[in-house]
């Protein structure tokens, strides 16, 4: 009997490399971090540089003083201390005359709230590094708190529903947008579902990191934090792409461009409804998150219409 | 070892001549130590700032108390009633001036030199900086250090035009004091 | 072999720091400015534009940023050099925690400034203390010159693969910081000759992109008790590596500090007097008059304040009748000077004497040389028997 | 009283690899396993690219998860597109992964 022998899909054309993680690493199942992480490794290959900080992916990335989890070099920080870290080690092997991608990988809460500071100024003094968030909108390492990238109305340990509370009650702050408003050369959004666009920026963030600051937004939902199955977590990516609750997007050198457009967009109460923080919210309280998501999706949209840094606006009329 | 204490205003370079004097005394073989002392750094609020000079090391850290000699970059600071505060028998004072004194303003004070280093300063760089004028007229009335010495520290901090109108200052300020003296 | 005799330039003590960094070439210098530290961020700005320093210059947003990155630096490899102030030294001290564990060979100039809630503008040394236990080596210097040799000195430490730990060079601010001196300021290549030493020893462990280990793992159980105690063994070697490394500095550039401690006068000495920093110089003259007096008093200079140098305390004060500590700081707690805490510590070693606290200089006071002499008036009664206080905090107090 | 052998070669907290690639027995962690119909796979890799643990093996007609570190999330079932692979009760299978 001759066996079958099939092409591999067009996406492992993306895996250079092998997974430089170990078989099994604490990651709860069904986490998208855990592929976000081991498709980096395949991604970006070995002339890698992991720095990180306490966090969901702590406790695989840090290793032990008398093994590791996986076969990245990798760099500890403190909170507060990751892309200014990335910035001294990125310095020097400029000045070794080393070429190596050094790849800040972080949740949102450090990203957003109190690693904040030294990315944005790693971003203004356009440092030749990669800055990952993966978003789960909280901090949920610590047990489910709130961030600021914690959307209005979702419940946290911090943001609880009760008699007085409905959950968190102020928007996201929009790191991307902030990031690219840093004018780096390019920051974009991607998501696990999407696999093709998220390896394909990973690839691009190596090239333009040579440029300076790259900056990565990966919505990654917390099947814990959020009450989700843990089957359902790829589903959830999918759907926070097709509601344009989290639209896939890059911006190149102040380019901004949509990389998956959706052509009618689901109303939101599709994604909210598949997890359990949004549970508690009215009908008049999803229509603020629809109205929200409506509002930051225009303005995205607005954005696209302008050329690149240094260049005039494509349809400036549109913008009226 | 001799003990200067300069009395300025933030912006009229006290500091500077504290320091321009220590590398002048430093090119004759002195050892010196020279600080300011001032809190925030702000234009027109009161300086002071001390240069001690001697063959040895100098050990001494501390602020200067008693002065062997003055160093008033702004005549209005004549009106400090802590300036003559601690001045050794014998002292000197170096004060910017257009005004000379018609009675000794202090009993320890046996030497004086008044310039007026603003209307130098003016007439030939343009403005109120009266510092450099002031070391020169300092070398002529202390005789502690030497005129060209002074003149060479000055070109440690100004190049090109702006140093040939301080050397002015300086050269002006050796020539033009006025030394007054106080048994 | 001697070095040259180098350039006698008149700088300030933040010039001289500047200066020490420059002449040992680091790849990398970060650095944010606080007064009265700004001018050492200036020059070095200054030497990078004129050509003079071929480092990496990172312009950081704040000093949490700055310790953070060249301690990244050090361990990528690099040599790295950073300085700051009172509240930078506050604002970067998980980074100053993390940089010892990590066992980063930073050198960092300290310049003291008061910190604690009360605003001041003006030198203690109490950042320092407040440091005290981070796992650093720390040192106090003098003056300008001082500085720059010790900063020379310290990347030796630092960097030694049995020592591995950052260095911190502490110097007062406004006292020392703007003290302008004539500096000797050695040659490059001497300097090079200085530290080439390094290069012949093993290659302490990096984060090398090819080899795939990570830096700051997690150290569990005993692990982290090896870890602790391996870093305590390196603050342990410090101290005689310190002392060699100053050694080694005086045969080659003929200046040299005593290493740990600088003792001056205390061998005939019935009693001491022990201090640091600007004080120390003040305090020398003091003790030369007061020995023309006949006042057999000595004065011993702390310049290691961690590790602590007990073993070379215990031989310098062992036998005298007494010990006065003058500190520019203060020990919340124990409401007496840090470094007098620190000497009580060694009361058995040193046998029973009357140890006395004198507390001076905060923000920016002058300890002046009546303040000095009145120190040594205490602790000359004391020594001869009578009745002291334990803890004098000298300008608020009457002398009677 | 003397020291104890050190445990690590480091004077600091540095983890190598090398030293020890260190894993985690995740398999342990399923309530369920994948099971692949190897006739309904079309091979189009959606199990394997989802993956989280990166544990689909790639077989010549098929994926199969590597059971030693599977954690029975179900994220490959879900994605299946062509419903090729089910979860089922670990209870169902003995020892040596045979169904019972």
């Amino acid at each position: 009997m001759v066996e079958k022998v099939r092409k591999l899909p067009k996406t492992f054309q993306y895996f250079k490399d092998e997974d430089a993680f170990a078989g099994g690493v604490a990651f709860c199942a069904g986490c998208p971090l855990e592929l976000t992480l081991r498709v980096l490794s395949k991604v970006m290959g070995r002339q890698t540089v992991i720095v990180g900080t306490p966090s969901c992916s702590a406790p695989v990335l840090y290793g032990q003083n008398v093994g590791a989890w996986h076969k990245l070099p990798y760099y500890s920080c403190l909170m507060t201390g990751v892309a200014s870290s990335a910035t001294g080690l990125t310095r020097y092997y400029k000045k070794a005359g080393q070429d190596v991608n050094v790849v800040c990988f972080t949740g949102d809460g450090c990203a957003a709230d109190i690693g904040f500071q030294t990315l944005s100024g790693a971003a203004e003094r356009n440092e030749n590094f990669i800055y990952v968030c993966y978003e789960n909108e909280g901090y949920m390492n610590t047990g489910i708190q709130r961030s600021s990238t914690t959307p209005i109305g979702a419940t946290t340990s911090t943001t609880p529903v009760g008699v007085a509370g409905r959950g968190k009650n102020t928007q996201a702050k929009n790191l991307p947008l902030i990031m690219a408003m840093h004018n780096i050369p390019y920051t974009a959004t991607a998501t696990l579902s999407h696999m093709d666009d998220l390896a394909k920026k990973m690839q691009k963030a190596m090239e333009k990191k040579k440029e300076g600051l790259v900056y990565l937004h990966i919505f990654c939902p917390c099947p814990v934090g959020w009450g989700i199955e843990s089957d359902m977590s790829i589903q959830v990516c999918r759907e926070a792409v097709k509601t344009n609750y989290f639209p896939l997007w890059e911006a190149e050198n102040g380019k901004f461009k949509l990389t998956q457009t959706v052509s009618s967009p689901d109303p939101i109460t599709k994604y909210t409804k598949m997890f359990k923080k949004f549970n508690h919210l009215t009908e008049k309280e999803l229509a603020v998150i629809q109205a929200e998501v409506d509002h930051n999706f225009a303005f995205l949209k607005h954005l696209t219409e302008f050329g690149a840094h240094g260049q005039p606006a494509e349809s400036p009329e549109n913008n009226a | 070892m001799k003990e200067i204490r300069f009395h300025g205003r933030g912006g009229q370079g006290a500091v500077l001549a504290a320091r321009m004097l220590a590398i002048s005394l430093v090119a004759e073989g002195k050892c010196v130590a020279s600080f300011p002392m001032y809190g925030f750094e702000r234009r027109g609020a009161p300086v002071v700032a001390f240069t001690r000079f001697d063959d040895k090391q100098i050990m001494e850290k501390t602020q200067i108390y008693n002065p062997d000699c003055l160093v008033v970059i702004d005549p209005g600071l004549l009106k400090l009633p802590t300036l003559f505060t601690g001045l050794n028998p014998n002292g000197t004072l170096i004060l910017n001036s257009s005004k000379v004194f018609d009675k000794q303003p202090n009993e320890n004070l046996k030497l004086a030199g008044v310039v007026n280093a603003t209307q130098i300063a003016v007439e030939e760089v343009g403005r109120d900086v009266p510092n450099t004028c002031l070391l020169g007229a300092f070398a002529a009335v202390t005789g502690w250090v030497g005129l060209q010495s002074v003149m060479a520290s000055v070109g440690e901090y100004f190049g090109g035009e702006i140093l040939r109108k301080n050397l002015r200052c300086v050269e002006r300020g050796y020539n033009e004091v006025k030394v007054i003296k106080w048994q | 072999m001697k070095a040259k005799k180098g350039e006698l330039k008149v700088i300030t003590g933040n010039s001289a720091a500047a200066y020490g960094a420059m002449l040992c070439r680091p790849d990398v210098v970060a650095s944010y400015p606080i007064t009265p530290q700004t001018e050492v961020v200036e020059q070095l700005s200054k030497f990078h534009a004129d050509g003079v320093l071929e480092a990496e210059m990172i312009e950081v947003e704040g000093e949490n940023s700055a310790m953070n990155a060249v301690a990244a630096a050090t361990l990528a490899g690099g040599r790295a050099f950073t300085a700051t102030s009172s509240w930078g030294l506050v604002y970067m001290y998980d980074a100053v925690l993390q940089a010892a564990g990590f066992r980063a060979p930073v050198v960092m100039a300290n310049v003291n400034r008061e910190t604690p809630g009360i605003l001041a503008v003006s030198s203690g040394q109490q950042d320092m203390i407040q440091t005290r236990d981070a796992g650093w080596i720390q040192v106090i210097v003098e003056n300008s010159q001082e500085i720059l040799d010790t900063i020379i000195m310290a990347f030796r430490l630092a960097e030694d693969y049995d020592i591995q730990l950052p260095v911190m060079v502490n110097y007062d601010g406004f006292y020392i910081s703007y003290l302008a001196e004539g500096v000797r300021i050695p040659a490059k290549d001497d300097v090079d000759q200085f530290l080439a030493v390094l290069k012949t020893q093993p290659k302490r462990t990096i984060m090398d992109p090819t080899h795939p280990i990570g830096a700051g793992s997690h150290g569990l159980m005993t692990e982290f008790m090896e870890l602790r105690y391996k870093h305590c063994a390196a603050l342990d070697r410090a101290k005689k590596k310190f002392d060699e490394i100053d050694k080694d500095y005086g045969d080659f550039f003929g200046r040299s500090y005593g290493g740990q401690i600088e003792e001056y006068r205390t061998e005939d000495a019935d009693f001491v007097i022990l201090t640091s920093g600007s004080a120390v110089g003040t305090s020398r003259t003091v003790v030369d008059a007061k020995r023309a007096e006949g006042v057999k008093v000595g004065l011993i200079k702390l310049r290691m304040f961690r590790p602590f140098p007990q073993e070379k305390l215990i031989k310098a004060i062992k036998g005298k009748k007494a010990v006065g500590v003058i500190d520019r700081s203060v020990n919340f707690g124990w409401n007496s000077g840090p470094i007098y805490t620190e000497l009580r510590a060694l009361y058995p070693e040193i046998g029973p004497m009357p140890i006395l606290s004198f507390i001076d200089g905060l923000a920016s006071i002058d300890i002046t040389k009546p303040h000095i002499e009145r120190v040594i008036d205490d602790v000359a009664n004391a020594a001869k028997g009578k009745p002291y206080q334990a803890v004098t905090w000298i300008p608020l107090e009457e002398r009677e | 009283m003397a020291i104890k052998k050190f445990s690590s070669k480091y004077e600091a907290a540095w983890s190598d690899a090398n030293q020890q690639l260190l894993c985690l027995d995740t398999g342990t962690w399923r309530t369920k396993r994948p099971v692949v119909n190897v006739e309904k796979c079309t091979y189009c890799g959606l199990c394997a690219i989802y993956c989280p643990p990166q544990c689909m093996k790639i077989m010549p007609d098929h994926f199969e998860p590597d059971l030693n570190f599977c954690k029975g999330c179900g994220v490959c079932a879900k994605e299946c597109l062509r419903g090729a692979i089910t979860m089922m009760p670990e209870g169902d299978f003995d020892n040596e992964g045979k169904k019972g």
